[in-house]
């Protein structure tokens, strides 16, 4: 779907006041709205349009389109956004292969990227750009801060991920911080919806905690079934699969669970607050990690448009590169290499109300970057 | 007598428990027409399609032209000059009559695997398929598509085929089958003519002609050659009469 | 490793194998009474799951659930059925891939359109929940273990139901002479509706009962549906026992690939290549096996 | 004289042409891609009706090839990039010409393997023997971690043709172009040999043909892996277009797609899949902006084709198939 939507006419339906831009400013948003993985896209996007309209100026133009989760259809709608809506901007894809497919292709162009999610190694690393921002995380992140923690309890994981970069990622970046041993380490297919014969081996394997990444519908399969099997290891994980988003469908058996985030919507601050009443009061739900995400994506380029021409290139990253806003997250700032530099929390899975929800328990790390800030030569 | 064109040795086949060709031996010289004979279900498709290649033997052996050919696929024996026409006409029925032809020309040529020049352009293809449309008299019709000929229209272009092919041999199974009473002796005469290019094992319901047009006969009951000999030989056997014949009189 | 976790993990095995039962033996029924290949087979599954995850939330019902997803999909099949899929019998296959490819796009997207982009929640009834002790220490999830006991009576349910019932002569005089049926004064139209019901009704119920095990949402169907074919391929495609057997084949073979190939690695390599070899080699361990008897056996292990 | 089917094909071939050069001189440059990329799926789709078209062998795994084309383009283009040697020390290579011989080789012998084993079979098993090998390639691309796995590899610079400076899109348009006017014509040629004549009759009556001593199983083989070689192609250059290639490229929905420009444009003729390709990419370009349901609607568009215009674009615009 293509959506063009000026802030102005949705700052008027929101009487909310306008702050003026230093020029007009034209985003490209590519997402997924359609098949399996929608629920992200989607999450994405309102957090970011909750921003826009927020902020209600017309000098702000938002082009949305679906790209239906696949690399090429996100190259094509990037080209058209490029070449033919002329955006300043891009921004929105969930997942890193499509990032990896899209961002060489725009910065190459010369324009920026401001990722609302994906965070893939080299693009944090070798492969950074002046005009590639983050305003997530980078990919290893909460996977580590599930390494940071498992050291408080845990001397023997059972650890498991599906068989793709992002999946190895994870596995090194919780073994980067994790001091004990890990007893096994296993890759499972992706997609895959039956996790018998792996919690059968976390039964028989004698470890004292299981930390998995399973994204998406994965997760809810291995939740649901591991809490069907009558095996009593604890599981972590990162938030991805603990998200507000999917929640609701694994239920029950994902209560008292610990995953990482680098926010809650319990965080204690007035900019989380005011970020999360306004999106429930707008579509009536719970935010979800990737709302935030595509919330203060948003809430950075407008900072930086209020003081620089975006057709100023140097201009326009150095206020990027300063993250003048007030992050639902708290303390946000950026490492060299455009990467977050931020905290990351251990979350619970707890039962508020009817309401399935995360709520802080712990800090893993404060001020963490990345482990590929130092391949970054820019 | 020459050496036999076609000879079939103590073939065996079964399904099962059910033995459709049992021991079956039968041969065909130059020169002349054997025909097959004998009720349904008595294992004459069966034993075709042996012959022919599509069925392999359990054991037993098929030889032409003194070669032994009883592991040879279907397209490697008709490339061997073992024509066949088939029960029902099976033909490619959006190419053109002569197309088809042609296609048996290019197969004996050997020649399937050139990629560029054009065939209808080729006259080493279209002359010679010309020729055989000529001899069964098909050449006024070579240009239409086999869906648009008769019944006997086809059968004689399946002729045609054989003869392109140069076959060594026909097999001919049931040519007369659907034929109106002018058609069936116009084939007669011409499968008499033919024999002298190359012999005929004919499988055939019309009786008329099989007793106008064989040199020999040989009648399958269950599997088994129960008789092989001259017309008159066959019609004076007894065991024919009440295995077969007898149901008709 | 530990004589119960190789008991668990064949019971695992098991338990894969007579779910991909319920889809193959539609999609294997369909093929063989009316020759036609179906991709949206994968979508009936789909209607199931949320079908009964909806009535499920609405009524607090399992039990209500699982019937409302036998409704649901065979609802859903006896309608396209009368809609499109009537229109293809007579076509090739091309055109029935084609056809049923745009089947699913439209599947997927309405039940996005109705259900919206999130997945729904559905959990197994209560009375299954936890595990139980099973001799020699084997403990195993109550849950697959009634999935198991339902998937083996449905199966002889339908052998029942082919071999003893008048429908079950009907289909299969329908598989071995179609013109013969006609003649005898059956109505094939209804006869064929019925058929691809059924189908439905089996994928729609698998739909339901792997949806408690996992997540409902949108394109769950496409990966089972390809397990599905690569079954009735190797079973021999129209053949119910073949798929039976092809389906318990698949299933122990995927899930102990799963298991043992990377353990097997890990003798020559370190763990965590051992993990990625030996999880990509089991992923395409079930396609190999399936190349490997269409190689030998074109026409799979029991063709009709 | 000339048929009404040549003055359809031409006048289409002209307007693909007409429209990327309108579009440069327009300044519209997303529309030269969107050409270009219909002229790409043209070529994809023109090989896979060497296989399905004129040989009646329906692979729903024909995206492996595209995606072995792409990965070649990759492989080689992000080697020569880096300069780091490949596999047995050999240099990368970022020469069009090279990369699509690479290619064509490569594919030619994954359709050896592949069609050896699935061309034993037929009908649906043929179908589903072609849709496991692609799903088997398709997981080992996805966890091969040498070249990004899912994540896929980008080629930073597009390779290079010689003459021709490829980044300009209206000249990597017109490589396209050529290449697909190259495809069809190759199809046009064999559909007129010999070999077509063999192939066409194995598609009409197997037993036939091996009754006039044609052998259907090398004359289906070569037709499998000729049609491999020219997707493979198709798939370079595709990689060369989104500059990225990915394990996406080989997933059964790709091959369905293929399937879909085919059945679109008309089954089994020469322009067929090119006017099914420029069916298919306005209407995945002009439904995406209408509606986030697209996918939907296009569904329906497919299915409307299939079950009342059969004979798809070429079907409407020329009439039927004629033979001789």
């Amino acid at each position: 779907m293509k959506t063009i939507l000026s802030a102005a006419a949705l700052a008027l339906s929101l009487g909310v006041s306008s702050t003026a831009m230093a020029a007009p400013v034209k985003i490209g948003m590519i997402t997924t709205l359609s098949g399996g993985g929608a629920g992200l896209g989607v999450d994405t996007r309102d957090g970011f349009m909750l921003a826009i309209k927020r902020a209600g100026n017309e000098d702000v133009t938002v082009v949305i389109e679906d790209d239906a989760q696949k690399p090429e259809m996100a190259v094509q709608l990037a080209d058209k956004m490029i070449q033919q809506e002329n955006v300043d901007i891009l921004t929105g894809i969930v997942w890193s292969n499509l990032l990896m497919a899209v961002q060489p292709g725009a910065v190459a162009q010369g324009k920026f990227y401001v990722s609302t999610n994906a965070a893939p190694a080299p693009l944090a690393g070798k492969g950074c750009s002046p005009l590639y921002f983050n305003a997530a995380y980078q990919n290893d992140n909460l996977h580590e801060a599930m390494g940071q923690y498992a050291n408080e309890a845990h001397k023997k994981m059972f650890i498991l991920a599906p068989n793709y970069p992002a999946g190895k990622d994870s596995l090194t970046g919780f073994k980067r911080y994790f001091k004990g041993e890990v007893v096994s380490e296993i890759y499972t297919k992706l997609g895959q919806t039956d996790y018998a014969a792996e919690i059968a081996q976390i039964r028989a394997s004698g470890a004292d905690g299981v930390f998995m990444f399973l994204p998406g519908g994965m997760g809810i399969a291995f939740m649901k079934q591991f809490a069907q099997s009558g095996v009593e290891t604890p599981v972590m994980g990162p938030g991805f699969s603990f998200s507000q988003d999917v929640l609701p469908a694994i239920g029950d058996a994902a209560l008292g669970v610990k995953n990482s985030g680098q926010w809650s919507h319990d965080l204690d601050n007035e900019a989380n607050k005011t970020f999360v009443d306004a999106f429930k009061a707008e579509y009536n739900r719970l935010p979800s990690i990737y709302a935030m995400q595509g919330y203060d994506a948003a809430q950075m380029i407008l900072s930086a448009a209020a003081k620089a021409d975006v057709k100023d290139t140097d201009a326009f990253r150095a206020e990027l590169l300063k993250a003048d806003f007030q992050s639902p997250r708290g303390k946000f700032k950026f490492n060299t290499n455009q990467h977050p530099i931020q905290d990351i929390y251990v979350r619970e899975v707890v039962k508020e109300g009817d309401t399935y929800t995360n709520k802080i328990v712990g800090t893993a790390f404060t001020d963490h970057g990345d482990a590929y800030a130092q391949d970054c030569k820019m | 007598m020459a050496e036999p064109v076609l000879q079939i040795s103590n073939l065996v086949k079964s399904f099962g428990a059910l033995r459709a060709t049992d021991d079956v031996t039968i041969d065909l010289h130059p020169g002349e027409i054997h025909a097959l004979i004998g009720p349904n279900g008595a294992g004459k498709s069966t034993l075709i399609h042996q012959i022919c290649g599509t069925h392999a033997p359990n054991s037993g052996t098929i030889r032409f032209m003194g070669e032994d050919i009883t592991h040879l696929g279907v397209a490697a024996r008709a490339r061997k000059g073992l024509g066949r026409t088939f029960q029902i006409s099976s033909i490619a029925p959006e190419f053109s009559a002569l197309r088809n032809v042609m296609l048996a020309v290019q197969a004996r040529q050997g020649s399937s695997f050139r990629f560029f020049r054009p065939v209808r352009s080729d006259a080493s293809l279209t002359g010679p398929a010309m020729t055989a449309l000529e001899r069964v008299g098909l050449a006024g019709r070579a240009s239409l598509p086999v869906a648009e000929l008769s019944h006997g229209e086809r059968r004689q272009l399946e002729i045609a085929i054989a003869l392109a092919l140069g076959s060594r041999a026909f097999l001919l199974d049931e040519p007369m089958a659907g034929m109106g009473p002018e058609g069936s002796r116009a084939l007669t005469s011409f499968l008499a003519d033919l024999k002298q290019e190359a012999p005929i094992l004919l499988v055939e319901h019309d009786m008329d002609a099989v007793f106008a047009l064989a040199d020999r006969i040989s009648v399958l009951v269950y599997g088994k050659i129960i008789a092989t000999g001259t017309v008159e030989e066959i019609r004076r056997d007894p065991a024919v009469r009440t295995a077969y014949l007898g149901d008709h009189d | 490793m530990t004589a119960a976790l190789a008991i668990e993990q064949l019971l695992n095995g098991l338990q894969l194998g007579v779910m991909l039962f319920l889809m193959a033996a539609g999609l294997t029924l369909i093929f063989g009474v009316m020759g036609l290949i179906n991709l949206a087979h994968g979508s009936l599954y789909m209607v199931g799951a949320f079908a009964c995850a909806a009535v499920a939330s609405l009524t607090g019902s399992f039990w209500l659930g699982l019937i409302a997803s036998l409704a649901a999909a065979a609802a859903a099949g006896a309608i396209i059925e009368v809609l499109v899929i009537r229109r293809l019998y007579s076509r090739d296959h091309l055109d029935q891939v084609l056809a049923t490819f745009a089947l699913i796009l439209i599947f997927s997207e309405g039940t996005r359109w109705v259900f919206g982009s999130f997945p729904l929640y559905l959990n197994i009834p209560s009375i299954l929940q936890g595990a139980v002790s099973l001799p020699g220490g084997v403990q195993y999830p109550a849950y697959r273990l009634a999935v198991i006991a339902a998937g083996g009576l449905i199966a002889l349910g339908l052998a029942a139901l082919i071999t003893r019932t008048r429908l079950g002569i009907r289909i299969r005089a329908g598989e071995n002479d179609r013109e013969m049926i006609g003649a005898l004064g059956v109505d094939i139209r209804t006869l064929y509706t019925v058929v691809f019901a059924l189908g439905a009704a089996l994928a729609g119920l698998a739909g339901a009962l792997v949806g408690a095990l996992q997540s409902v949402q949108v394109g769950m169907g496409e990966p089972v549906l390809i397990l599905a074919f690569v079954v009735i391929v190797i079973g021999g495609i129209g053949s119910i026992k073949g798929a039976f057997l092809a389906a318990l084949l698949v299933g122990v073979v995927d899930t102990m690939g799963r298991f043992l190939l990377p353990h097997l690695l890990a003798t020559v390599l370190p763990p965590s290549e051992a993990g990625t070899i030996g999880g990509s080699a089991s992923s395409m361990l079930i396609y190999i096996m399936m190349a490997f008897i269409l190689a030998f056996r074109p026409r799979g292990l029991f063709a009709a | 004289m000339i048929s009404r089917e040549w003055t359809v094909n031409a006048a289409l071939a002209l307007a693909l042409l007409a429209a990327a050069i309108a579009a440069e001189a327009a300044g519209q440059v997303f529309y030269i891609t969107l050409a270009t990329r219909i002229a790409i799926l043209g070529l994809a789709a023109t090989g896979l009706n060497l296989a399905l078209g004129l040989g009646g062998l329906v692979s729903f795994g024909h995206a492996v090839f595209f995606g072995i084309g792409g990965y070649a383009a990759g492989i080689l283009g992000s080697h020569a990039f880096s300069g780091d040697p490949m596999i047995f020390g050999l240099e990368g290579s970022n020469s069009m010409p090279l990369i699509w011989l690479v290619a064509a080789l490569a594919a030619a012998v994954a359709g050896v393997v592949i069609g050896v084993i699935s061309i034993r079979t037929s009908g649906v098993y043929f179908i589903m023997i072609t849709l496991a090998f692609a799903q088997m390639l398709y997981y080992f691309a996805i966890s091969w971690p040498a070249y990004g796995g899912e994540d896929g590899l980008s080629i930073f610079v597009r390779n290079a043709f010689p003459g021709m400076n490829t980044m300009k899109p209206l000249s990597f348009f017109l490589i396209s172009f050529g290449a697909l006017m190259a495809g069809i014509a190759i199809l046009a040629v064999l559909r007129g040999s010999r070999f077509g004549s063999a192939l066409d009759v194995v598609r009409q009556n197997e037993v036939r043909a091996a009754a006039v001593g044609i052998n259907p199983f090398p004359v289906k083989l070569t037709a499998f892996v000729l049609s491999a070689m020219i997707t493979a192609v198709a798939g370079a250059l595709y990689a060369d277009l989104n500059r990225f290639v990915s394990p996406s490229m080989m997933s059964w929905h790709m091959s369905g797609e293929l399937i879909v420009l085919i059945i679109l444009g008309g089954t089994g003729r020469l322009f067929g899949p090119m006017a099914g390709a420029a069916l298919f990419v306005l209407i995945e370009h002009n439904l995406g902006e209408l509606t986030e349901r697209w996918q939907f609607f296009l569904g329906l568009i497919l299915l409307v084709t299939v079950l009342f215009a059969r004979g798809g674009v070429l079907g409407f615009l020329a009439g039927k198939v004629r033979h001789g």
